[in-house]
């Protein structure tokens, strides 16, 4: 069966979320993955998004991060003050998803400016909940397309730690969660070596070579002992990540 | 105490040139009504406060209503970058725009706490993050029992807080339903505050007791604004107009278009034009 | 996440002899049923939490199952002292308790920290007030921006949070109305919690979009014991039985009568005794 | 027509009290009072209790700060700790109530202990909600019954701020709210001195001699310059009071 680069990142990322996950879920491929999830392997997992609904089981995804859909299909909506302090800083979430403009090889992401904080070349959207996802969820879960442009050896700005310098430098920030544990993108996944916490190649989905991962990075990547092949997405997986999105497509195209 | 009076008034009464305003809404429920009205009546010099600008606030800057933009993510949700906004703060059009920037976590807590009348909020928040060393508004503080070090911002202290609800009592109390947001902490972080509504009841009748509502007397004034939200919506009234913020990207992205487009939709028309997308949900 | 046991189980799971535990409810939907649950088990050493230690506590009390109270305002509401308190503060029957005593701002702020995950909760608190200088765990901060000095807490910390709800549905989430104290925030501030319910539904069906619901994975155990709250009340079930309050002002104030009360109706009965009390209003 | 001087003390307080009030509502007489005013005077007026519920509108008296017709007869009902935080420290009460077993010249109270504070003679409930409704609402009235045991030299303990040592001592705790006002007795009504801030006796209420008031205060009592006589209690509120005791008695004898 055929499948885009970025269905194979989306089914990745929706693997490895379990029954046991409170996630707390961003717009775009990560609210993807976590929906997929939900309704194949994962029924119970539970969703939040940062517009306070808890425990929301959407059936179309939401363009926005508080689209009717949220609330609508929530176990209830709590005030968006509430969220970050009892639900997110509170340590309920196991799971939290990011993305970026730039990642750097100790996955600490920026979403802020290209070029200069004061004077940008491209004013990005800035941090929204990313700076306190980063540290207070169990672990994070990083979803974004693999190129030169976004894989870079220096971000312009952190918007958003992973493992800092690396090594024990989350730590020293006074932060004791995971960070990032997984990178998925539409090319392989990613995870931080033990000690170093560099991100190195786990697997590489089907038919994707070095090769192509080094040259989709801007700094000197390195592989894992053992890389694996990332599994191929399934009949299962892509027909209901491919309903989803033609459920989405058609809501979306609605005018009110 | 709330008092029932046409937009016009109630912008004219409660939003000064140089004030700091929060047009809020989490996605849900963004009174742009009320920002029509307000460019409509030409304010200046506005600090606009708000977590997430939207299309609204792209609307205001393009037109040069505000000197200063306080705010934790900047875009069109799902679609891509505010050019109005960009345009400002880029290349100084219509005239340049400052910036403070916070994250959602700080300006959550910053609401919460001048809800509070608290004089700054305290939260686990920017550990390793670098707007900290760009906004010196973060501060930090530490713990007195566990010596552990946390972030701390100043409270919102707003002239004017403006949101939309579904419904207002005839007492002038307001009850919001499903994303509330930080509606509630923003009315009361402010001195002033405009609440708009899709309608107007004789009284709420059957309702949680725990139902999220403002009582008349922490507002400054009620009007009734059916579609009032749109293209954000309104919880049992009318959807997102999805179509709408995918459609504004191109719009913004040229001045021409913009001014346009603000010249026919805004300039040309008034608060009624808001009911051609009013709708309750059966 | 929780699981659906007995009120036997979840006592004897989730409170240990020398665990911080509260039981909440601003009068409202007060735990009785666990708390005599907790008095046949024998449990000791505690540190009881409460905002109005009430009732509850002073059979706890009076049985020698408390090594010390953490609270803000001690009392039989509108009828007097809790003699079993006075009893064990005053003269150390059956054993001697230790107080720490709190603002009812404090213990409220306390939790609503417990609940965030900070480490402490800061308000504007107890200026003039003689407690600070006799609690070591009132303190002073000092706000970053403006100087301003505030009262700081430590944030609540609990080993088991014990609440009563009107329902909870098949997947173990929990839904309270009408005065709901501090009920979620103390659940939020334990490590683990015990949250009886008048009855189980299949599901919570038509409701507020913002109706007070604590999800089941953030409970430890939740046990249908109807009535449960009696002589406190549970809003749409079954009144306040302020009569009883009365009376208990005459049982309590010897220790014979007290002793008799509690084996008659507590070592002598099991939570089913509460059903005789459980009603649901029209 | 008869009265009591409690009834005096309670319809006294009431008439001090508009429709333009916020109250902070405590249970026995100030709730008394307050529902009086509603139902008589100021049918506009805000009433609040601690236990979050706003705008109530109890048809009888709670027996406690929680009872169910509080809840039931509110615009709504919130948690706990937003009421302490957004509704009394966020400084949106105009009048807040408060008693308590001892009272000095300067109107500080005790309600904690009588005798040393680690081995009290006797142990009272504790300050509840009263240290900071002392310092948050905008001014304050006092309603307890006077006696050389309870209006007396010197406090036990300072359970909440009055007007502390005197004069602007209030404001050097940090404190810049008005304080008490005015305290209502079942003999008569006292107001702070402008300047001294020593509580003085501004009415007496009809019948009471000046000896009666020096008798039951435990300090030298001042008098007002001009000391006015309290209105006598109308046929209206005492009838709409005694109603009001009348439908609470019964609904409180009712078991559950």
């Amino acid at each position: 069966m055929n499948y885009s680069p970025t269905e194979m990142m989306t089914i990745a990322a929706a693997r490895a979320l379990s029954d046991n996950d409170v996630c707390f879920v961003g717009i775009g491929t990560p609210s993807a993955a976590c929906n997929l999830a939900r309704l194949t392997h994962a029924p119970r997992i539970v969703l939040i998004y940062e517009s306070g609904t808890l425990e929301t089981k959407p059936n179309v995804l939401p363009l926005s991060i508080g689209d009717g859909e949220l609330s609508e299909t929530a176990l209830t909506t709590v005030s968006v003050p509430e969220m970050f302090r009892y639900w997110l800083q509170g340590g309920r979430i196991t799971t939290g998803f990011l993305g970026g403009a730039q990642i750097d090889r100790f996955a600490n992401l920026n979403t802020t400016v290209v070029g200069p904080y004061a004077k940008p070349n491209v004013r990005l959207p800035g941090g929204g909940g990313a700076p306190e996802i980063a540290t207070s969820c169990g672990r994070i879960f990083i979803v974004m397309a693999q190129s030169k442009r976004s894989f870079v050896d220096k971000l312009d700005f952190v918007t958003s730690l992973g493992f800092g310098k690396g090594g024990d430098d989350r730590a020293k920030h006074g932060v004791n969660t995971q960070g990032p544990t997984k990178v998925f993108t539409d090319l392989c996944v990613l995870e931080p070596d033990p000690k170093s916490k560099e991100l190195m190649v786990a697997s590489l989905h089907p038919g994707v070579a070095r090769e192509q991962v080094v040259d989709a990075t801007g700094w000197p990547i390195k592989f894992a002992a053992k890389v694996g092949e990332t599994p191929l997405p399934t009949a299962k997986e892509l027909q209901v990540l491919r309903e989803l999105y033609a459920r989405t497509e058609a809501a979306h195209g609605e005018a009110a | 105490m709330a008092t029932f009076v046409s937009l016009a008034e109630a912008v004219e009464a409660n939003v000064k040139d140089g004030d700091k305003v929060a047009m809020e809404g989490f996605t849900h429920l963004i009174p742009f009504a009320a920002g029509h009205e307000v460019i409509r009546q030409q304010r200046k010099h506005l600090t606009l406060v708000r977590m997430t600008p939207d299309l609204i606030y792209d609307q205001l800057i393009g037109m040069g209503a505000a000197d200063k933009l306080m705010f934790s993510w900047v875009g069109n949700p799902g679609v891509g970058s505010l050019h109005r906004f960009r345009d400002a703060y880029e290349k100084g059009w219509p005239r340049p725009i400052e910036i403070e920037e916070h994250s959602h976590a700080a300006m959550a807590n910053a609401y919460e706490a001048g809800a509070a009348g608290l004089p700054f909020a305290t939260f686990r928040g920017y550990r390793g993050a670098e707007l900290k060393r760009v906004n010196p508004n973060i501060k930090e503080i530490v713990c007195p029992f566990t010596a552990e070090k946390l972030a701390a911002v100043p409270a919102m202290k707003l002239d004017c807080a403006i949101v939309h609800a579904q419904r207002a009592d005839r007492a002038g109390n307001v009850m919001f339903e499903g994303i509330v947001g930080v509606q509630k902490e923003a009315v009361l972080s402010a001195k002033r505050s405009i609440v708009t509504v899709e309608e107007i009841v004789d009284d709420f009748g059957e309702r949680s007791p725990n139902a999220v509502i403002l009582p008349g007397w922490t507002l400054s004034a009620v009007v009734k604004v059916p579609g009032g939200a749109h293209p954000s919506y309104a919880h049992g009234y009318y959807k997102r107009d999805n179509a709408f913020y995918k459609a504004w990207d191109a719009i913004a992205r040229d001045r021409d278009s913009f001014r346009a487009w603000i010249d026919e939709h805004v300039l040309g028309k008034g608060p009624d034009a808001f009911a051609a997308h009013a709708r309750k949900a059966a």
